[in-house]
């Protein structure tokens, strides 16, 4: 157990060191001075570039540009180390530390909004669709979840705007507040939040849903032929109790591992999701940062993401063993 | 008793495909290629009888775009999908086969790289390379896609490995390539099949999405960054919803194509997966 | 005296193919050890199956009838059938690893029994039973707090013999509940069977695949080939004056751990034998007292 | 000493494992089969004993960590391409589960002949053909019908026969046998152990068989060697050991074998302990 642990720390540490310097190799392996390139890139697409000398200053200063390499990446570990980013170009004198934690709380909700909705409606519907006696309905109501699934997040996006923005405008288009609106703890303030936020949650679960169904149903049809499910109906339990203990609460553990192994597509998707509703969230700071060249505020949000996930695969993988009692309970018998 | 279940889903999947295609042959047999030329025709015309898709706004007719587009997309998702597959295949085979320390290296890189959202470091590659060919673009767009295959693989050959005729072949004199070339690959085929179809999945959907973030190889008329520019030229508010719909359509096609040929195929290699209600 | 258990002409097929088993008659009385054998594809877990009413997909009763008590169980009535299970006929499966569900403790499962067939809780004196039970096949009551992969295969499956005699039912059928067992466990396991029988008078049907097993525990031995049965008789007589050609071959081929012998020349049965030992136009006729056998007269 | 022992397991040892978390599979095993005449030696044990790494060691698929494989006297990784070659050819294999020693997307005939093309002769040649049906007849296999064959088209103790035929193209001096019968039909078993003691009357060959099965290795071994937890705990004449077990564990697996008869039943008096 505790070798397990240890183990898989290990690779978390291994996971965020590789990302740190890859982002480090990217930077410096560009032919031209990073700052320079970038101020004259930004210049050269006539934006305004306040405190440009000051930007160029602190880098040269804490990256310490002008020494050899080692120092270099010794410098930039201990920058990063202690949380400093960087600064943002394009919101200067922001930096990119104070950029992100505007928007992480935005991106947060939003995902785990969409992401439990899509997990217990989508292992539900799996779970029931693959029982014996599962409704007509039930079963084409995963086929469709199914083929939904099979659509990247983004393009589901465009299509709910299109037709609930647009065509049919019941829901806003975009940000996470009416602009202009006073926001306090009245109910319409509330209203006003979850309006915006439906589409975006929308077309992150209704992608999600399909691809949970699609998933719990093929561990289940396994799990329906194992023994202890036959064992168990010639026993003469009920239904309720075959279902629930016997199937969902087996068929339920591979699907958590699932959950950490596709984190990372997840927020890949979110980050494209967030752009196109210009949601206040990480993935619209990153397109803006796109838009504007702003290249640390790019580098801050990869890396960002990069350890968020990492970190999240890590606590699904160490809070696995408590809800698996083989792992556990098997350490501690023997 | 014995249905093939993949008849139908096979037959939905080349339907959806089919539609793609016949996308690309009409563009060809109705406008002519170079009215993917800027300005070649009257900006943002809705579709009439010399335009069916209508033309956005530099000027370029859409059907012509998208006759361009698509082939163009599905250049780098092959690519992509075919040199991940082969990739994480040689991987996931040495390691499968030859375990110890060769496995321990291998299915850790697996696993750090299944950590890292491809799509970020993507994003970083393409930020600081802008990128600029389409073959290029299906080389890096691999790197996201060969972890999938590399585990299958792996986990396929740590079964096959195991059972007896891998003995008796190693009985008869056969060394280890020979043992992985004869014995194990014509097992995994069907395997491989179901695998490549999820990998040109994986690797359409980042490159559209790398595309639609506007880090798409910048000269090259693709899918994804015609909705780039649809989006960036505010296509949708502007009502001109034949700048964004087609290329949507085609994806939402493509996608539904690959998922009902990737399901079949996945019914052929695993039978035990497939579901009650298929 | 009537029997407890009745199979009268019993065909078990999957649709329109040809029948996997049967017609097949054969009884059983109370607290009576009834062994089947045969080899695999025999019929003898299909009919196992057809008694617990847990066929296989596909596979229907396609004539004949069986009778607990003298009540026919088929039609199925699904209600009235969670009554009989486990109450009546209860079950001792293969001894495979995830025949209990590997994610909930053994007191849980047993917990789900009482709860789903008399509505309450497992405390006071159910929970006296359980332990009783556990008692009977020499297991602790301590391993109620485990899950299955902490216990061993032979513990496994006293687990599931103690399950299967919670409620006291009149059968409890085997189907090969020492198969995956080493000797000493597969020995403890049948013993531990054995006292539970003369304990509640169960009758228990005991399918198999080594008459050596057979020799040891049955009353009466049933022998099955190509779905047929092909003799039945007790115990000692199968033994002693087999009359089936397929029965002699059987006997012929269990090597004794008493005595050195040579074995027999390696001949294979060909089609010919086979297509006669499953001929069904021959009738099952006494051979014996109480012995029956599917063969023409000597 | 000087052994020229055909093959020699001298105190093979084999732990999986390391640390806390190893795991002694094979602790001290010896036995060998020497140059003179054939035998049949056995090694029975209940799932567990070591006895199948034992074999694996046999047949140099496991380095022992301790002790060593000796062919013809010299230790496996010691001999030189040619001479391991020769042992490949020459030390064959029966393995345990029939259905998967053909690789089912072959036909049954793909075994014997990579085992043609590995001695240099072209399976489709007059000689080839000569080769394999000479073999299939030894186990009275009819080669029309085996070699067009698919492997799920065959039945256990006919697959397992093929595999007999298969070892014998190479002319073996040992086969290993490692519980051959274990998946057959009971009434089937009994034919294909006789193949077995065939094989080392009438060509020659020694066997090293591999079982669960107290009673089938009574009937047929020359050497009976009882393992437990990775030991040997005891070895001798089959008859002896049965008759007059010395070891605890063996008296408790020789009165726990089932006797195929009804008046010598198991004494209730003798119930073995929980294990």
């Amino acid at each position: 157990m505790l070798r397990r642990t240890i183990i898989r720390i290990l690779i978390f540490c291994l996971t965020v060191w590789v990302a740190i310097t890859v982002n480090f190799i990217i930077v410096r392996a560009t032919p031209v001075d990073p700052i320079a390139g970038i101020l004259g890139r930004m210049a050269s697409k006539g934006q305004s570039v306040q405190g440009g000398a000051e930007i160029v200053a602190f880098y040269r200063d804490t990256f310490a540009l002008d020494e050899p390499w080692p120092v270099q990446y010794f410098m930039y570990l201990r920058q990063l180390l202690s949380g400093n980013l960087g600064y943002s170009l394009a919101y200067f004198p922001a930096t990119v530390g104070d950029v992100l934690l505007h928007a992480i709380p935005w991106s947060l909700g939003l995902l785990l909004t969409a992401v439990s909705i899509a997990f217990v409606v989508g292992n539900l519907l799996g779970a029931l669709g693959s029982w014996r006696r599962a409704p007509l309905v039930l079963r084409g109501l995963i086929y469709l979840s199914m083929t939904i699934s099979a659509v990247p997040f983004y393009l589901l996006a465009l299509i709910l705007l299109y037709l609930f923005a647009f065509m049919w405008p019941i829901l806003p288009t975009g940000g996470s507040f009416t602009v202009g609106s006073t926001r306090d703890f009245s109910l319409a303030t509330a209203i006003d939040f979850i309006r915006h936020a439906i589409l975006p949650v929308g077309s992150i679960a209704l992608g999600l849903v399909g691809f949970w169904a699609l998933s719990m149903r093929g561990v289940m049809t396994t799990v329906l032929d194992e023994d202890y499910l036959m064992y168990g109906r010639v026993k003469g339990l009920r239904e309720r109790t075959l279902f629930l203990h016997y199937g969902v609460r087996n068929a339920i553990l591979p699907q958590v591992t699932a959950l950490a192994i596709d984190m990372g597509q997840l927020i890949s998707g979110q980050v494209l999701v967030e752009a196109i509703f210009n949601y206040p969230g990480v993935g619209t700071v990153l397109f803006n940062a796109l838009r504007t060249s702003d290249y640390f505020v790019i580098q801050g949000v990869v890396l960002f993401i990069i350890v968020s996930v990492s970190l999240a695969m890590l606590v699904v993988d160490l809070v696995y063993p408590l809800i698996d009692p083989r792992i556990t309970a098997g350490e501690a018998g023997r | 008793m014995r249905r093939r279940p993949a008849t139908v889903p096979l037959i939905i999947g080349a339907t959806f495909l089919g539609g793609v295609l016949l996308t690309v042959v009409a563009g060809h047999v109705l406008v002519s290629p170079d009215s993917t030329a800027m300005f070649s025709a009257v900006p943002n015309l809705p579709p009439d009888a010399a335009h069916p898709l209508g033309t956005q706004s530099q000027g370029r007719d859409m059907l012509a775009v998208m006759a361009a587009a698509i082939p163009a997309t599905l250049f780098v998702s092959l690519l992509g999908g075919g040199v991940a597959v082969i990739i994480g295949t040689i991987l996931g085979m040495t390691a499968g086969y030859f375990g110890g320390v060769v496995d321990g290296v291998i299915r850790t890189a697996v696993d750090v790289a299944l950590t890292i959202p491809t799509l970020a470091v993507l994003i970083l590659i393409g930020a600081s390379f802008p990128v600029v060919s389409l073959s290029a673009m299906g080389f890096i767009i691999a790197l996201t896609a060969w972890m999938g295959p590399a585990r299958v693989v792996r986990a396929q050959v740590l079964t096959l490995r195991e059972r007896e005729f891998v003995r008796i072949a190693k009985l008869s004199g056969l060394g280890g390539f020979r043992i992985i070339a004869l014995e194990l690959l014509p097992n995994l085929i069907p395997f491989l099949s179901a695998i490549f179809v999820n990998a040109v999945v994986t690797a359409t959907a980042a490159t559209i999405g790398l595309e639609v973030l506007g880090l798409g190889p910048r000269q090259t008329i693709t899918l994804g960054n015609t909705i780039f520019e649809a989006l960036y030229y505010t296509a949708m508010w502007r009502g001109m919803w034949w700048w964004w719909a087609p290329p949507v359509i085609v994806l939402v096609c493509l996608f539904q194509g690959l998922f009902f040929i990737g399901k079949a195929l996945d019914s052929i290699a695993n039978p035990r997966a497939l579901g009650a209600t298929t | 005296m009537t029997a407890l258990l009745e199979i009268r002409g019993l065909v078990v097929g999957y649709g329109d193919a040809p029948p996997v088993l049967g017609p097949i008659d054969l009884d059983m009385r109370a607290g009576e050890l009834v062994g089947l054998v045969g080899e695999s594809g025999g019929g003898k877990s299909t009919l196992s199956r057809a008694v617990l009413n847990d066929l296989p997909a596909g596979a229907n009763i396609l004539e004949g009838n069986i009778a607990l008590n003298g009540v026919p169980l088929y039609p199925v009535q699904p209600q009235a059938w969670r009554a009989i299970r486990w109450k009546q006929i209860a079950y001792v499966p293969q001894a495979a690893l995830n025949i209990l569900n590997p994610v909930r403790r053994i007191g849980a499962q047993f917990g789900d029994m009482v709860a789903d067939h008399y509505g309450v809780a497992l405390a006071g004196e159910w929970m006296q039973k359980v332990i009783d039970v556990l008692t009977a096949v020499r297991l602790e009551p301590a391993v109620l707090r485990c899950y299955p992969h902490q216990l061993s295969g032979g513990m496994r499956q006293r687990v599931c013999i103690a399950m299967a005699m919670l409620f006291q039912p009149q059968l409890v059928v085997a189907d090969e509940p020492t198969s995956a067992l080493d000797v000493v466990s597969q020995r403890l396991v049948l013993q531990t069977l054995l006292e539970l029988r003369d304990k509640f008078g169960t009758a228990i049907l005991l399918v198999g695949h080594d008459l050596a097993v057979m020799a040891q525990v049955a009353d009466r031995i049933g022998i099955l080939f190509a779905g047929q049965l092909v003799e039945y008789g007790p115990a000692r007589a199968i033994f002693k004056e087999p009359a089936h050609p397929y029965a002699r071959r059987l006997l012929q081929a269990v090597p004794s751990i008493r005595v050195r012998s040579d074995l027999p020349e390696a001949t294979f049965p060909s089609e010919a034998d086979r297509q006669h030992w499953s001929d069904r136009s021959i009738p099952m006729r006494l051979v014996g007292p109480n012995h029956q056998a599917r063969c023409e007269t000597q | 000493m000087m052994s020229t022992d055909l093959l020699a397991i001298e105190q093979a040892g084999k732990t999986f494992g390391s640390g806390r978390h190893a795991r002694p599979a094979v602790v001290d095993m010896s036995l060998s089969f020497p140059s003179d005449g054939a035998r049949l030696i056995t090694i029975a044990g209940e799932s567990g004993c070591g006895k199948t790494t034992l074999a694996l060691m046999a047949l140099g698929f496991l380095k022992p960590t301790t002790g060593e494989v000796l062919y013809k006297g010299i230790a496996l990784p010691d001999l030189n391409r040619a001479d391991f070659r020769r042992f490949r050819h020459k030390v064959q294999a029966v393995l345990q589960n029939p259905f998967e020693t053909f690789n089912p997307f072959y036909g049954v005939s793909h075994p014997l002949h990579l085992a043609l093309r590995q001695l240099g002769v072209a399976p489709r040649s007059r000689e080839g053909k000569r080769l394999m049906e000479q073999a299939l007849e030894k186990v009275r296999l009819d080669p029309g019908q085996v070699l067009e064959r698919y492997p799920h088209q065959m039945s256990g103790g006919q697959l397992q026969r093929v595999s007999i035929a298969r070892a014998m193209l190479f002319s073996p001096e040992l086969i290993v046998a490692d519980e051959p019968v274990s998946m057959i039909d009971a009434s089937l078993r009994v034919l294909v152990l006789r193949h077995l003691v065939d094989l080392k009357v009438r060509d020659g060959i020694n066997i090293l068989y591999i079982t669960h099965d107290l009673s089938t290795a009574l009937q047929i071994s020359d050497e009976l060697l009882i393992a437990h937890r990775g030991r040997i705990v005891e070895r001798g004449d089959p008859q002896e050991i049965v008759d007059n077990p010395q070891d605890d564990y063996t008296r408790l697996l020789v009165t726990s074998v089932p006797v195929p008869d009804p008046d010598q039943r198991w004494g209730q008096e003798s119930v073995p302990t929980a294990s």
